[in-house]
């Protein structure tokens, strides 16, 4: 029989009229809508419960863990954090501590301080929550476009609510560090949900008396590879070709305003030995670095690399700087030293030999045209100089780049890519940090030379910045901390301005963080102590590479200086002057002194006895008793950290008596020997 | 089993529900179409050739089960959907994810709603190609024409129900052409969206059309097509009208 | 009487026609069947949007010891008695109102058809049938008070807390 | 015309997959050495998931103990590490450098790098990196705010070390030797209450008022992670 | 009442009325026969040109219906509706599309104004539809080369030539392929033989409003495919298969 007469027969069979028809149908229609329960009998989470129900029948504990399993999809619902989060119904027991050793999706989550069922799973881990499937909740999908954040940005998670630089978030608050630090900011705006834009911490200069300080071919050299002058250069590299590099050096020196410098300084051999000594003693490396005989770069960030300063300054430039230098940048950290015409000519000498012979000899500029001039004014337009320096006759650009705010929460699909670079947006970012001319030359974005660690981190803080961050209820949020300008006033108030005393120090919220805050430094200290310290500061640390410079002062303007700090910065929790003298006996002292050097063992980080005493973590207290005051010695250590927030001091929850005791053994502390220095 | 099958149809329940038999003989088959009030539009007997596949390929039948699946997947469907924003995206996702077969119903609804436009387009071809619109059955054309259009009109509706990006583009791009009406286009538009943009007021609307007042239009005129089809003189079977 | 009505179906004399027919109306019954019951599958929510019976009444010291803080939103009353706390359902078993603390009464009165209780739930008047049920109520792992709503004690457990 | 529209597209589908790039070539050695000695990166402690900050550097010897150039060093990891590259050869002073990404799971990560001899026999070597999870990463930062400057010997610029000038040397906190014989519950007390407490030296002060319970917490489980040896499982 | 006699013949005299039932009533329904001087009762045919409903149409229907219900089944066992992101109003899709059903006038609007695709040729498609019956033209079923070949045949090529370079002039190639090919065809049908038994034969007896019909239909196909298939990003041209 024909395999055609067959199948003809066998059709008839099934569909040889129209009740066969109706009766196959009928039978096919069954078995195909019995698929349909099938299905939701094998839904994939039902697969996870089960491999998990025999993961603890296999285990001591399994009776317990039984107990406590719920079967069925599980779901955390949070409608006013829009949450639906369904992740449960295969991770099963993210709260059993004793599956630690189990792999995915059984573990227990880490320890964190948050509830799991108070945030649910993807406001941290981002993901899909309603899905049940793994591919639909981890993955993107069509419908979805937020897969689950890879765990070593996981920290983004934080920092959507967490913008007061959370302990646990190292990555995540370095790269934010790292955003304002290498003026991602000054192009890109990042608008916090409180409002107010994050702003720049690099401070980059003006560039409207640009002429006065250095040479054209200095700038040419250095937009060219701002790092190849000095790897900690914050300013990026734009990638530009030579001729480039001469059209905006012509346009920057031609922008500038006619110079007012006086004329250069005489400069000696012999003063330079004197000036590096003098830079030693200055302690200009408290701020900036040098690189040593050994090749070695030492000396703080605060300020520019020295190495090869001669070669990028003019000297004439640097005496008037040197001299005071807000008469040119007015916005300078650096302070106003009252060096002297021979110190500043011992500086220049010193500072003005700091040269590196390849430039000279390598970089040749002939004269700008008026064509190369008006190029590099549209290479400063194109590639948005005036977003960080200020400029003549170039207004700062706004809305230069692309609005960050919501950068963690853009579409993959909505990004472009560079050929090679996964369909992620972390993967994306990374890149665009890394190589921004990867995407096409013609990209404005510069690059910075980054590490790896620094691009997550700078990837980290990005990822923070979701369009749900900007939702939280503001209960929830934990902002950055308000940015307080404050401003000492007064006569006093203009003299700690121009020594740029918040540079190092912080006051009611205020400045720098290289030196102590200075909040109630006028209880912490007696006035006579003071007033000696400002005219010739010591350290109390002896170790520190970084100290407080002497600037020279008048007595006039120390004594002011000392008045108003003595006056205007007394914490309201005690009276400096309400001593008690019955509890600063001789007794009471030798009890203390028992106690400093047994129960406390003060002595770890404190000195007392140079000769004997080792530790120096915290500062000397050789002369506490002419130094400090009593009652603020007894509520430090009652609690430092309330005078003083982050402190190295423990909060030491010290009783009375003690705290009384070894508060009179520091106040016999009056030595009048100079310590450390030499070290 | 028989027996048991026999006993049944004699209780009084059943034969007040079931007044004939079921069809042993041509008296009881044609009361089960005069009785039965999904049948009675019909005639108790049709035309042989009317049940040639060729003649009609079935279109109108095909047509109208879609429109009875549409209805039951879409009752059910009902039962799992918020019209609100963004709720509704979410009952998507959770027919998808947690709804017991609520993928399949979806699924099947949105198929059998292209599949019904498909039908509908092919069905008023093949009548027209036939000439089937010729007098008597002009009227029943025309009546076709509007379930034509209450069809795309559903389709339409039932288009934004998702909330997805799809459904709010493809609404969006859909009502801006009705706002080139002359004159009156965006008011028109706005009637139809219940704002100026597509909005949680426009979901709703549609909802309510999608799910009460186009489906009742359409019935009412679906029992106007067939009632005509049969007063019209049956199935238009091609036969040249007897000399 | 045989039927003798021609039928357009002939092409299979004698065959099980009858059967096929069978066959497509009883596929057709067992799918109406099994629809149904997975109708009842289809209707039954396996996720539900509704608050957890489950309440964190946070830390314990918010209750003072004497002290009966009804919480209207979750329905019961924490009471802090002198064996320790408890948790006590704020809806009637008469019809399901939610009850009122009436500390001017020392009791709890039903506004809806005045049955009136004991704090530690023994009726005292009214038409409810039973007392109102004690819900079970432990510390978690945070020290948080947990109520749950869902689980009615059968014997009087306190939960007890330092002073 | 369909099929003849399928036989095209058949044959761009071909031609597209001929010109692929195929697989890596596999790098070959050039040279065979007998021993494989870790010069530098192990041990190193980063959050789940990220990259080492400093890379693994390996170094193959001859049988004169000198490095050897051209050796082939294979990477594998377990807890989910990776390495970039995971196969490399030897540079001219013997060594190979890569780069290591850690698993996404808080825990230690074993690392071995594998070469041959010129027989084809394996050698190994072992080494390890640990992957924080939150508290971890927490506890270290706390770590280095509050204990580092006397537990660790080691003096930078911004942080000379205190540890020679205490009368009782601290314990290096990754001294496994020291830390691991210690229940978690004696850890903590000795964190919160000082080494007095326990009878230790009372130069370690305590922290309880200091730092919170969930960061003590947070410091034990930091230092038992980077525990040298393991602390836990033998 | 004529069209419920079955069977009847007529017959050349004229007999008295009378009225005759059926033996058997529960077999068949009551069969009245209306005679008049012009009929007969004589049955010559057996009726069996008419089936019972139930069961024969009953069951063609069911499996009808079932055939369907199978189909969409597998589909949708198979296939997935289509979900995309949470509707955002500020996110654009490119291109945004209507449903596949309107793609047509949607490709329409690409060449003309809204007015006109969006409003003016909607109208006049369903205007259309709705007055087929009513038309003579289109009831007669002619052949359109039945009568008149010449004159007809210069006013197709006039119509044709004419809409063509209406959309020339819009440059609207997609509607005027399908134009050329429909006219075209309508033209070389006219030199078909009227006797020929094949497909030209068949052509040939088709009227007037099948061919304005087959252009809508092919012109809406064409539109709704292209508009489907072949547009991407910003309405341009793409191929379904990716370039090549």
């Amino acid at each position: 029989m024909s395999f055609r007469v067959r199948g003809r027969r066998v059709r008839k069979w099934f569909f040889g009229d129209s009740a066969r028809a109706f009766g196959t149908l009928g039978v096919l229609l069954l078995a195909l809508l019995a698929i349909v329960p099938a299905k939701d009998r094998f839904r994939e989470w039902l697969g996870y419960q089960k491999e998990y129900e025999i993961l603890i029948r296999g285990r001591t504990d399994g009776v317990a863990l039984a107990k406590r399993f719920q079967s069925g999809v599980q779901q955390i619902w949070l409608p006013e954090r829009d949450v639906t989060d369904r992740c449960m119904t295969c991770h099963t027991r993210l709260k059993e501590t004793s599956l630690a050793g189990v792999g995915q999706p059984f573990r227990p989550h880490p320890p964190i301080p948050h509830s799991l069922t108070e945030f649910g799973c993807t406001i941290c881990h981002r993901g899909q929550g309603v899905a049940t499937t793994v591919e639909e909740a981890h993955r993107s999908t069509k419908a979805w476009e937020e897969p689950i954040l890879p765990a070593q940005y996981s920290e983004a998670g934080c920092g959507q609510c967490h913008r007061d630089g959370l302990k646990g978030t190292p990555q995540l608050n370095a790269g934010r560090v790292l955003l304002a630090r290498y003026g991602c900011v000054n192009c890109h705006r990042l608008v916090s949900p409180e409002g107010g834009a994050s702003q720049g911490t690099d401070r980059p200069p003006s560039l409207k008396r640009i002429a006065e300080k250095t040479t054209r071919e200095w700038i040419y050299f250095w937009i060219k590879d701002p790092q190849a002058w000095a790897a900690t250069a914050t300013m990026p590299n734009f990638g530009l070709s030579d001729a480039d590099a001469r059209d905006v050096s012509a346009f920057v020196i031609s922008q500038s305003s006619p110079g007012s410098i006086a004329p250069a300084v005489a400069t000696n051999d012999a003063g330079a030995a004197a000036g590096a000594e003098l830079y030693g003693e200055s302690f200009c490396a408290s701020c900036h670095a040098m690189q040593n005989a050994a090749g070695k770069i030492t000396g703080g960030d605060l300020a520019p690399d020295l190495t090869r300063v001669g070669s990028k300054v003019r000297p004439e430039w640097l005496a008037a700087w040197v001299k005071n230098p807000a008469a040119y940048l007015p916005g300078t950290m650096m302070p106003h030293f009252r060096f002297d015409e021979k110190q500043i000519g011992l500086l220049v000498s010193y500072l003005g030999r700091k040269q590196d012979s390849y430039f000279p000899a390598n970089i040749r500029l002939e004269p700008a045209t008026a064509a190369q001039i008006a190029h590099g004014q549209k290479l400063v337009l194109e590639k948005g100089c005036a977003a960080c320096h200020e400029m003549n006759g170039v207004a700062r650009p706004d809305n230069f780049a692309p609005d960050l705010t919501a950068v963690g929460s853009l579409p993959p699909a909505r990004v472009l890519l560079a050929p090679g670079v996964p369909r992620t947006l972390p993967d994306y970012l990374a890149a665009k940090i890394r190589e921004p001319h990867a995407f096409g030359r013609e990209m404005k974005m510069p690059r910075n030379q980054f590490t790896d660690a620094q691009v997550e981190q700078l990837v980290t803080a990005l990822l923070a910045q979701t369009s749900r961050s900007q939702t939280f209820p503001a209960a929830l949020r934990r902002p950055t901390p308000v940015n307080v300008t404050y401003q000492p006033a007064g006569r006093a108030g203009q003299l700690m301005k121009d020594l740029r005393c918040l540079s190092c120090h912080s006051i009611n919220g205020t400045g720098g963080s290289m030196a102590p805050d200075l909040t109630w430094e006028g209880s912490s200290v007696q006035r006579a102590w003071l007033l000696d310290f400002l005219k010739n500061p010591n350290t109390l640390r002896p170790v520190l590479i970084r100290r407080m410079p002497r600037f020279n002062l008048s007595n006039d303007d120390a004594s002011t200086l000392a008045d108003y700090i003595m006056t205007a910065y007394q914490t309201p929790a005690f009276d400096r002057e309400e001593v008690d003298a019955t509890k600063l006996t001789p007794t009471e002292a030798s009890r203390g002194k028992s106690l400093f050097y047994g129960k406390y063992a003060c002595n770890s980080c404190h000195i007392v006895d140079p000769d004997n005493d080792k530790g120096y973590i915290g500062p000397t207290l050789t002369q506490a008793g002419t130094r400090l005051n009593a009652p603020w010695i007894f509520h430090w250590l009652k609690n430092a950290q309330a005078l003083r927030p982050g402190s190295l001091e423990l909060n030491w929850n010290m009783n009375d008596e003690d705290a009384w005791a070894i508060t009179a053994f520091l106040m016999q502390q009056k030595n009048t020997r100079k310590p450390g220095g030499e070290r | 089993m028989n027996s048991l099958y026999s006993r049944l149809r004699g209780t009084a329940v059943w034969r007040s529900v079931f007044r004939s038999g079921t069809g042993d003989t041509n008296l009881h088959r044609s009361l089960t179409v005069q009785q039965n009030i999904f049948l009675h539009l019909a005639s108790v007997k049709i035309r042989r050739r009317a049940l040639e596949f060729g003649v009609t390929w079935y279109l109108g039948t095909l047509s109208m089960a879609s429109f009875v699946i549409l209805v039951v997947t879409g009752v059910l469907l009902m039962l799992y959907y918020h019209p609100s924003v963004p709720q509704a995206y979410a009952d998507m996702k959770d027919l998808q994810f947690v709804v017991s077969a609520g993928v399949f119903l979806r699924n099947l609804h949105r198929w059998a709603a292209h599949a019904m436009v498909v039908l509908v387009f092919a069905h008023m071809f093949k009548v027209f190609y036939r000439g089937a619109y010729r007098p008597p059955r002009e009227f029943n054309w025309v009546v076709g024409v509007m379930l034509l259009l209450l069809t795309l009109f559903l389709s339409y509706t039932g288009y934004l129900l998702p909330w997805d990006q799809l459904a709010f583009w493809a609404i969006t791009v859909g009502s801006n052409i009705i706002s080139a009406v002359p004159a009156m286009g965006a008011k028109i538009r706005f009637l139809m969206l219940g704002g100026h943009t597509v909005n949680a007021n426009a979901l709703l609307r549609f909802y309510v059309l999608h799910c009460v007042i186009l489906p009742l239009i359409a019935a009412v005129f679906l029992a106007v097509h067939f009632w005509r089809i049969r007063k019209d003189g049956g199935l238009y079977t091609g036969d040249k009208p007897r000399e | 009487m045989p039927d003798q009505t021609p039928h357009v179906e002939r092409a299979c004399p004698g065959c099980n026609r009858r059967r096929f027919t069978t066959a497509g109306v009883g596929s057709l019954a067992i799918a109406g069947i099994g629809s149904a019951v997975f109708g009842y599958e289809f209707l039954s929510p396996n996720a539900l949007y509704e608050p957890s019976p489950i309440v964190d009444a946070g830390k314990p010291e918010r209750y003072p010891p004497g002290s009966v803080t009804p919480d209207a939103q979750s329905g019961l009353y924490v009471v802090h008695g002198p064996e320790g706390i408890y948790a006590l359902s704020a809806v009637c078993t008469h019809l399901g109102c939610v009850t009122a603390w009436r500390p001017e009464l020392d009791m709890v009165a039903c506004p809806c058809h005045g049955s009136k209780f004991h704090i530690d739930g023994v009726k005292i008047e009214g038409p409810a049938p039973r007392p109102l049920p004690w819900l079970k109520a432990w510390l978690n792992d945070e020290g948080n008070l947990m109520i749950d709503r869902s689980e009615a004690l059968t014997r009087k457990q306190y939960v007890r807390v330092q002073a | 015309m369909r099929l003849r529209f399928v036989a095209a597209l058949i044959a761009l589908l071909a031609i597209a997959g001929c010109h692929r790039p195929g697989a890596p070539a596999a790098i070959a050695a050039i040279a065979y050495g007998n021993a494989i000695v870790m010069v530098s990166g192990d041990h190193q402690a980063a959050p789940a998931g990220a990259t080492l900050e400093q890379p693994l550097v390996v170094q193959v010897n001859d049988a004169d103990g000198n490095g050897l150039a051209g050796a082939r060093v294979e990477f594998r990891g377990s807890g989910g590490a990776s390495f970039y590259p995971a196969t490399g050869l030897t540079g001219s002073d013997g060594q190979l450098a890569v780069k290591v990404q850690l698993g996404s799971m808080a825990g230690r990560n074993s690392l071995l790098a594998m070469s041959r001899d010129k027989t084809g026999g394996r050698f190994d070597l072992n080494g390890a990196a640990t992957a924080l999870g939150y508290q971890q990463v927490l506890g270290r930062e706390l770590a280095e705010q509050h204990c580092a400057r006397c537990h660790d010997s080691r003096s930078t610029a911004e942080r000379v070390s205190n540890h020679d000038n205490l009368g009782v040397t601290p314990h290096s906190l990754d001294d496994g030797l020291a830390t691991n014989s210690l229940g978690t519950a004696d850890l903590v007390a000795i964190i919160a209450h000082g080494g007095a407490a326990i009878g230790r030296s009372p130069e370690m002060p305590p922290y309880s008022p200091t730092l919170s319970v969930s960061e003590i917490d947070a410091l034990a489980a930091w230092i038992r992670i980077v525990a040298v040896p393991a602390y836990g499982k033998p | 009442m004529v069209d419920c006699i079955r069977g009847t013949s007529p017959v050349s005299e004229p007999k008295d009325f009378r009225a005759s039932f059926d033996s058997d009533s529960q077999r068949t329904p009551v069969r009245v026969a209306f005679v008049t001087r012009r009929t007969t009762p004589h049955v010559t045919k057996a009726g069996d040109d008419r089936v019972m409903t139930n069961p024969d149409a009953l069951l063609r229907v069911a499996v009808a219906v079932m055939a369907l219900l199978i189909v969409l089944v597998v589909v949708s066992l198979l296939f997935d509706a289509p979900l995309e992101g949470l509707a955002n109003p500020l996110q654009t899709p490119n291109p945004a599309k209507a449903p596949w059903y309107f793609l047509g006038l949607q490709e329409l609007l690409h060449y003309f104004p809204p007015v006109v695709a969006g409003v003016v040729i909607p109208s006049l498609v369903v205007l259309a539809l709705v007055v087929i019956p009513y038309f003579n033209v289109n009831v007669e079923a002619e052949g359109f080369w039945n009568r008149n070949g010449e004159r007809k045949s210069i006013l197709v090529w006039v119509a044709v030539a004419a809409l063509s370079a209406f959309l020339v002039w819009f440059s609207v190639y997609a509607v005027l392929v399908p134009t050329l090919v429909s006219g075209g065809a309508l033209i070389v049908t006219a030199a078909a033989p009227p006797q020929d038994k094949g497909f030209g034969g068949w052509l040939r007896s088709k009227p007037l409003p099948f061919w304005i019909m087959t252009w809508f239909l092919v012109v809406a196909i064409t539109l709704t495919v292209i508009g489907t298939c072949f547009r991407g990003a910003g309405w341009s041209w793409v191929w379904p298969w990716g370039e090549l």
